[in-house]
């Protein structure tokens, strides 16, 4: 297949895909699954085919329309967003796998519409992976959020309704109300915008106008969580663990931390930004939401809301990397996509692990759990281990270049940010896992009505298969990544190399 | 224009602005109702004191006549009395004064009455003046610009006089749910009218005949003399009007049934619309006569005839159909 | 003399706004209808008043049209249009409010308004 | 050009409107709707062969009765007349196609061929208005399709429906007079009827106040039948009460007909001649349209009524509309234009979806609505795709307008930040009001007693409803047609000014 046919391919097999699951939704649950799978692997084996060509320096393009002259859909395939495609549709067939489970395991309702959403998102996520200009970005990045909102409220009771008005308005008032009038400007100011390397803003604005566009990016992405419009996040958290699970690892917030990246290479241009003082409160907003957004989660009891404010402070180590606009840092950067996507995806499967096997939500709970669910909280630990940065975990690999970045710009408050958000992350991390594995279970008398009462299982052993497999391999995904990090530090340094 | 001619005008107006204000002011509908019947009479007049005869002719039939009958027949089925007052006033009436003080700020950059260097009588205007004796060859200008120089408006306002007609029947034709609230005998024709009434009863039957006559003298002069389809149309209405004020609505609905009125208030348009039609299929654009005979101007001479009859056809049918819809929901 | 010659514009004002009054500030639905046609026939004033032309007849050719002057036929043409709109227009409505008050018992706004808030 | 194609300009006319007799004469059930149709999709195919002969670079001059203006009436179509033409005939047909089923449930057997016949007269009156060249004959057909279209909305099955004629009536005859008066006021100062010839001729008598009234009453008067804030009053009770496929048909065109109008005077007759006429736009007509989009979206925002929401974002969208073309530039117009038709493709979709909703469901009150999915899954699909075209998420076309408007409020400078700042309120405060539909739709469980099980719409509604709503989704990313004619209509707009 040709490269330019396998950019439609991945547009269209995972459309393709939520038909088919439409369709056999109403035959059978087995075929429906099947079909989910079937159509993951073969998006994953697509989108890896690829790969060769874009290592190679290729950038297959595909053109599909132009609404106005100027402004086009289409698709090119650059390192990134090869990187980007990659972790969506591989880390899709696992969580699909995990999602079998889940969704089995606590008989959700609705669950054909459950999946042909998840693919639904999946289109969007390849669009938004692939888009070669910034209207093609903003198209299918509005997909995402609207294709994820039958998601986020799935169980239909008003607390998620709730939450799932919050997680749209904020979306669609960031994109819409910044992101959109930031693309309109570029488009009015720079005439094209086509993705390319080292920017095409540089001699088309300058002084605080930049600050000012960059702003509207950095808030109008409202994906990327940067603080204050990261509300959206804890809020989605009602959602079924495998949409958290995609939320956080595979396609939202990735999406969002991508659209930043994208942006800053692409539009603005890494030296140019380098070169314009306005630009450099990014750096200062992202190390503010890195802490806060610890901060925040030390004091959470909720399982699920604690890894979400993780979240939150770990998108903002990819926009600091890229806000300190070197190439060691932007490395970091993209490889920090990657390393948080596998190590959070095995924190969130771990949480519904518990949660499906257990029905306990709250981290008090958890004394002693890991004697009950060995595979999950040794999964749970290594996800853990990564988001503080410890090898051998990915997330060690990208905090490396991160640190590296900083210290080649000898930016003191990044290196700061970096090494006290590393001490904030084992202090929320480390008790978790010392609670897990060391406490004894809790049997204080009394407290087994209260239990009983809120639906914990006293007495119960692992989660369903496919959901013990999927968090394991994504486990040991996260330690592999540490070892074998080699294609994707080929992907960044390309984009790092691209700049002049 | 008279010095005498000008102060009766600027009676006749005086009088209108009473008039108009008494009309808004009085509280009993059938006052109202008549009291505009009178306004339009004095704007007639003032009409045809400045040259409008054909306007003059037509707001007495129209103003005075069908919208009087129309109105009474409303009040008939609805009250006889305003019962509430006003809402509203200090901003209707700062709104009134704006625009008051608009056209009358307006009205003083205006060309004076009867000024014969006023823009509007320099262009266009005599063209048609000129070119009618050439073109059209029929005595009343008015007649040659309504009927052909402007005959696609014509043609609209004969539709707009059709979609009248369908609305009021829509409207009323159904008959109502439950008894009405209004007694029969409060309809002014009634189911018998003045058949008991030897006197008026004969006279009006000697009258209607000449009546018809009038009326046929008027769609068919109307190139020699003010007149034409439309105003033929009211006063064909109103002697229908007349045979039922004095024969009763029954009498008057076995005359003129309602499919036939209903077929001759849809035929009228038609015989319009498609003379408009042959023009085309005959090589000339849209109602352009002069392709109807060898001679352009008998063309236009047919074409005037026939858009004539059908503006004519088309008003008596739908007035009263329209007559009819009003008085039969009383009656029921 | 001179100021005379505008008065029909004035009057045609003064008309308009008595119409215009009585439709907006007037409850009693008849009675809106009876104002909205006198607003119109303000404007029939408006346009008729610019017809005449100093010492002409109407457009009218007899025998002897030499050297007769007419006045514009087009204003006369306009107005028997708009006669004829106010009539349908009239007709219409009158027919609605003959309907509304089968519906509602009422032809006065205030109390409709009352209803329909039930 | 041919003689039959020389022809289609006035047959766009004389087609719906020689129509309606016939369709009055027709008894048996069925037929007069079946007429009608075939009349209607006549007059959408004249539109379409019309449109694609203003492409190919015609321009059609029509004089009726082979009088040449200025002594007769003339007929004009270029580009944005054929946008016009191809809103008003499409939203007929489709209305139509739509409606019977829902129109037999409203509407007796007996006065069936009346309504139908109505209908034919508001669209015949509809494109007269848009193709005339002559101020008194768009008077003329404004109120053919005027008297129609109040039959049309006291067809509407409550009893309100009559009060909101009465209403519209009332205020649409008050508009169409002050339009008169204003066409009786330039004429008494330039002798003249037709729209190019006035042009030309009030140049001289610019500064004199008569015209300066003239164009006061005109636009006023446009203005109150276009329902633009705030004289919008009329609007929302008679698009609430009136049945739901004529919702669809007045909703998707009857406004923007008087918009189109006020365009043609605004930029033909007055820009350019009278002194300081653009000061009418910035400081009279964009805070106008500035205060629509955010009043009458907040309204919207809180009303419980599916039809009236729906009407009152028709008055905020309307602001659109006005917003683009008051920028006074080229792509602010025909970012003004082109959301004449892209709003009437979301609006006329959305309205259809309605109708769908109606057929099952009584009340149409936001609570009426929970569950609705369950039981119309496909309706409501289709009223949630039309609604984000209605926000302007990108895909669709209302997106396309929003971004045409955005890029010419840009092109302003710091005033057009501003702007931009009220379009996107204006876009987020649409999220909210259609989401509750959405919510109360998807997320509230039904009332107890409410019927069990699906219940869709009649196929052919549906039909029609989803091919709306795909036309709102070809046109979001093939606008190659709508903007092509609303930039030449910029053009052609903007060509007499100085």
């Amino acid at each position: 297949m040709s490269p330019e046919a396998a950019i439609l391919a991945a547009i269209l097999l995972p459309a393709a895909g939520t038909l088919g699951i439409l369709l056999a939704g109403r035959f059978s649950a087995n075929l429906r699954e099947a079909v989910t799978l079937t159509t993951s692997v073969l998006l994953a084996a697509n989108v890896l085919s690829l790969l060769p060509d874009v290592l190679a320096g290729a950038r297959p393009a595909v053109h599909i329309a132009t609404l106005v002259p100027g402004i086009d859909i289409a698709f090119e395939v650059e390192p990134l967003g090869m990187l980007f495609a990659i972790i969506a549709s591989g880390l899709w067939i696992v969580n699909s796998l995990y999602s079998i489970g889940y969704m089995r395991g606590n008989n959700e309702k609705h669950q054909t519409r459950f999946y042909a959403f998840f693919a639904l998102a999946i289109v969007a996520a390849i669009g938004v992976a692939f888009a070669a200009n910034l209207f093609t970005l903003y198209l299918f990045y509005e997909a995402l959020t609207l294709s994820t909102y039958p998601l986020v409220t799935h169980k239909g009771d008003e607390n998620s309704v709730r939450s799932a008005r919050v997680y749209l308005g904020l979306l669609l008032l960031t994109s819409i109300g910044l992101f959109l009038p930031a693309v309109i400007w570029t488009y009015g100011v720079a005439g094209t915008g086509d993705f390319t390397d080292g920017g095409i803003l540089a001699g088309h604005i300058a002084g605080p106008a930049v600050g000012l566009l960059l702003g509207l990016y950095a808030f109008g992405i409202g994906k990327a969580a940067i603080m204050p419009v990261h509300r959206w996040l804890p809020a989605a958290m009602v959602a079924p663990t495998p949409v958290s699970a995609l939320l956080h690892a595979v396609a939202v917030v990735k999406a969002g931390v991508f659209s930043i990246l994208k942006v800053i290479f692409y539009v603005f241009g890494v030296d140019f930004l380098a070169a314009t003082p306005s630009a450099d409160w990014l750096l200062y907003a992202a190390a503010f939401t890195i802490l806060a957004a610890s901060l925040v989660a030390l004091r959470q009891q909720n399982l699920k809301r604690l890894l979400a404010y993780s979240t939150c402070s770990q998108l903002s180590y990819v926009v600091l990397a890229a806000a300190l606009f070197k190439p060691l840092a932007e490395v970091g950067a993209v490889l920090h996509i990657a390393a948080h996507a596998f190590a959070k995806i095995t924190l969130f499967f771990a949480a519904g692990a518990i949660y499906t096997a257990s029905k306990k939500t709250e981290v008090h709970q958890l004394r002693g759990i890991g004697r009950r669910m060995p595979w999950t909280m040794a999964a749970f630990t290594i996800g853990a281990l990564s988001m503080i940065g410890v090898p051998p975990t990915g997330g060690f690999i990208s905090k490396w270049y991160l640190l590296a970045g900083a210290y080649e710009a000898d930016n003191y408050v990044a290196m700061a940010t970096v090494v006290l958000s590393t001490a904030l992350n084992a202090g929320y991390f480390l008790p978790i896992i010392v609670l897990a594995w060391f406490a004894r279970e809790e049997a204080a008398p009394g407290s087994v009505g209260a239990a009983a009462a809120s639906g914990v299982k006293k007495d119960h052993g692992e989660a369903p298969f496919p959901a013990v497999l999927a968090l394991t391999i994504t486990a040991a995904l996260t330690i592999a990544f540490f070892f074998f990090h080699q294609p994707a530090l080929q992907l960044a340094s390309e984009i790092s190399m691209g700049l002049p | 224009m008279t010095v005498f001619t000008v102060f009766f005008i600027i009676f006749l107006l005086t009088l209108m602005v009473i008039t108009a204000l008494a009309i808004v002011q009085t509280k009993n509908l059938f006052a109202a109702a008549m009291l505009s019947g009178i306004f339009s009479l004095m704007s007639a007049m003032i009409f045809f004191l400045l040259d409008a005869a054909d306007v003059a002719l037509t707001e007495a039939a129209v103003g005075a006549g069908i919208s009087t009958v129309l109105f009474l027949g409303a009040l008939a089925l609805t009250a006889e009395n305003e019962r509430a007052g006003t809402a509203g006033r200090a901003a209707a009436l700062a709104v009134v004064t704006v625009i008051t003080a608009v056209l009358v700020y307006a009205t003083f950059d205006m060309p004076r009455l009867g000024d014969p260097n006023a823009p509007a009588q320099l262009h266009v205007a005599p063209w048609y003046l000129e070119k009618t004796p050439e073109y059209i060859d029929v005595p009343n200008v008015v007649t040659a610009v309504l009927a052909s120089f402007r005959g696609y408006d014509t043609l609209g306002e004969t539709f707009v006089v059709f979609t009248a007609g369908i609305g009021v029947l829509f409207l009323l034709g159904k008959a109502p749910v439950g008894q009405p609230k209004v007694s029969p005998a409060m309809t002014f024709a009634g189911k018998t009218g003045l058949r008991h009434y030897q006197i008026p009863r004969v006279v009006g039957r000697l009258l209607i005949p000449f009546i018809l006559l009038f009326a046929l003298y008027v769609q068919f002069h109307g190139d020699y003399s003010p007149g034409g389809g439309f105003q033929a149309g009211v006063i064909v209405a109103a002697s229908v009007v007349l045979y039922a004020l004095l024969e009763g609505e029954e009498q008057a609905r076995q005359a003129l049934p309602a499919w036939l009125l209903r077929l001759m208030a849809a035929t009228g348009p038609l015989i319009y619309g498609f003379t408009g039609v042959a023009c085309m299929l005959l090589g000339g654009n849209f109602l352009d006569y002069s392709v109807l005979a060898h001679d352009p101007v008998h063309g236009q001479h047919y074409g005037i005839l026939v858009i004539e009859a059908g503006v004519g056809v088309t008003v008596t049918g739908v007035l009263i159909s329209i007559f009819h819809s009003f008085a039969a929901r009383g009656a029921k | 003399m001179e100021i005379l010659e505008l008065y029909n514009y004035w009057v045609f004002a003064i008309l308009l706004m008595i119409g215009f009054y009585a439709v907006t500030a007037k409850l009693n639905l008849v009675k809106k209808l009876i104002g909205l046609s006198l607003f119109q026939s303000a404007v029939f004033l408006l346009y008729i008043s610019m017809g005449p032309v100093e010492g002409g007849t109407a457009p009218i050719f007899h025998a002897d049209v030499t050297g007769r002057v007419f006045s514009n036929p087009l204003p006369s043409v306009l107005i028997l249009t708009a006669i004829v709109v106010g009539i349908s227009t009239l007709a219409l409505g009158l027919a609605i409010i003959v309907r509304i008050k089968e519906a509602y018992d009422s032809v006065e706004e205030n109390e409709i308004r009352e209803l329909d808030r039930q | 050009m041919s003689v039959e194609a020389y022809h289609l300009a006035v047959l766009q006319v004389v087609v719906p409107l020689l129509s309606a007799p016939f369709v009055v004469l027709l008894r048996p059930r069925g037929l007069a709707w079946a007429a009608a149709s075939a009349a209607s999709a006549m007059a959408f195919a004249i539109a379409v062969s019309l449109t694609a002969g203003v492409l190919s670079g015609d321009e059609y001059r029509y004089a009726v009765g082979g009088w040449a203006a200025p002594y007769g009436i003339e007929i004009r179509v270029d580009a944005l007349t054929s946008l016009l033409l191809l809103v008003v005939t499409g939203a007929s047909l489709v209305a139509l196609l739509a409606g019977r089923r829902s129109l037999d449930v409203d509407i007796d057997d007996a006065r069936q061929p009346l309504f139908y016949g109505a209908w034919m007269l508001a669209l015949a009156g509809l494109a007269g208005i848009v193709v005339s060249a002559d101020a008194f004959n768009i008077f003329v057909f404004m109120e053919v399709s005027s008297l129609a279209s109040y039959i049309l909305i006291a067809a509407g099955p409550n009893r309100r429906a009559l009060p909101a004629t009465f209403k519209y009536l009332v205020m649409g005859t008050i508009g169409a007079t002050f339009y008169l008066i204003g066409v009786g006021l330039i004429y008494m100062m330039t002798g003249t009827l037709n729209l190019a010839d006035m042009a030309q001729r009030v140049h001289e008598v610019a500064d004199q106040r008569p015209v300066l009234a003239a164009a006061g009453f005109i636009i006023v008067g446009l203005a109150l039948k276009a329902a633009v804030f705030p004289l919008h009053a009329w609007l929302p009770n008679a698009y609430t009460y009136a049945p739901h496929a004529v919702t669809v048909f007045l909703a998707a065109c009857a406004t923007k007909v008087q918009i189109y109008v006020l365009l043609r005077f605004d930029f033909l007759v007055f820009q350019g001649n009278l002194p300081g006429h653009e000061f009418q736009f910035s400081h009279f007509l964009m805070p106008l349209a500035l205060l629509a989009i955010l009043l009458a979206s907040g309204v919207a925002m809180m009303e419980r009524n599916l039809k009236r929401l729906l009407a009152y974002s028709s008055v905020a969208q309307i602001g659109y509309i006005m917003l683009g073309v008051s920028l006074l530039s080229a792509t602010g117009l025909s970012a003004g234009i082109i959301h004449i038709f892209n709003h009437a493709l979301a609006k006329g979709a959305l309205f259809l979806a309605v109708a769908c909703l109606g057929m099952h469901i009584q009340g149409l009150r936001l609570g009426d609505l929970a569950g609705a999915a369950k039981r119309m899954p496909w309706t409501m699909a289709a009223f949630v795709i039309a609604g984000l075209s209605l926000i302007g998420i990108p895909g669709t076309a209302g997106f396309v307008s929003k971004w045409l408007l955005i890029s010419a409020a840009l092109a302003e400078g710091s005033l057009g930040i501003a702007v931009v700042a009220v379009v996107l309120i204006g876009s987020l405060m649409a999220v909210v009001y259609v989401w509750r539909v959405v919510e109360a739709a998807y997320f509230q469980s039904p009332q107890a007693g409410s019927p069990e099980g699906r219940h869709e719409a009649p196929p052919m509604l549906l039909v029609v409803t989803w091919a709306a709503v795909l036309g709102n989704v070809y046109f979001g990313l093939a606008p190659g047609l709508p903007i092509k004619l609303s930039q030449a209509a910029a053009a052609s707009l903007l060509q007499h000014l100085p």
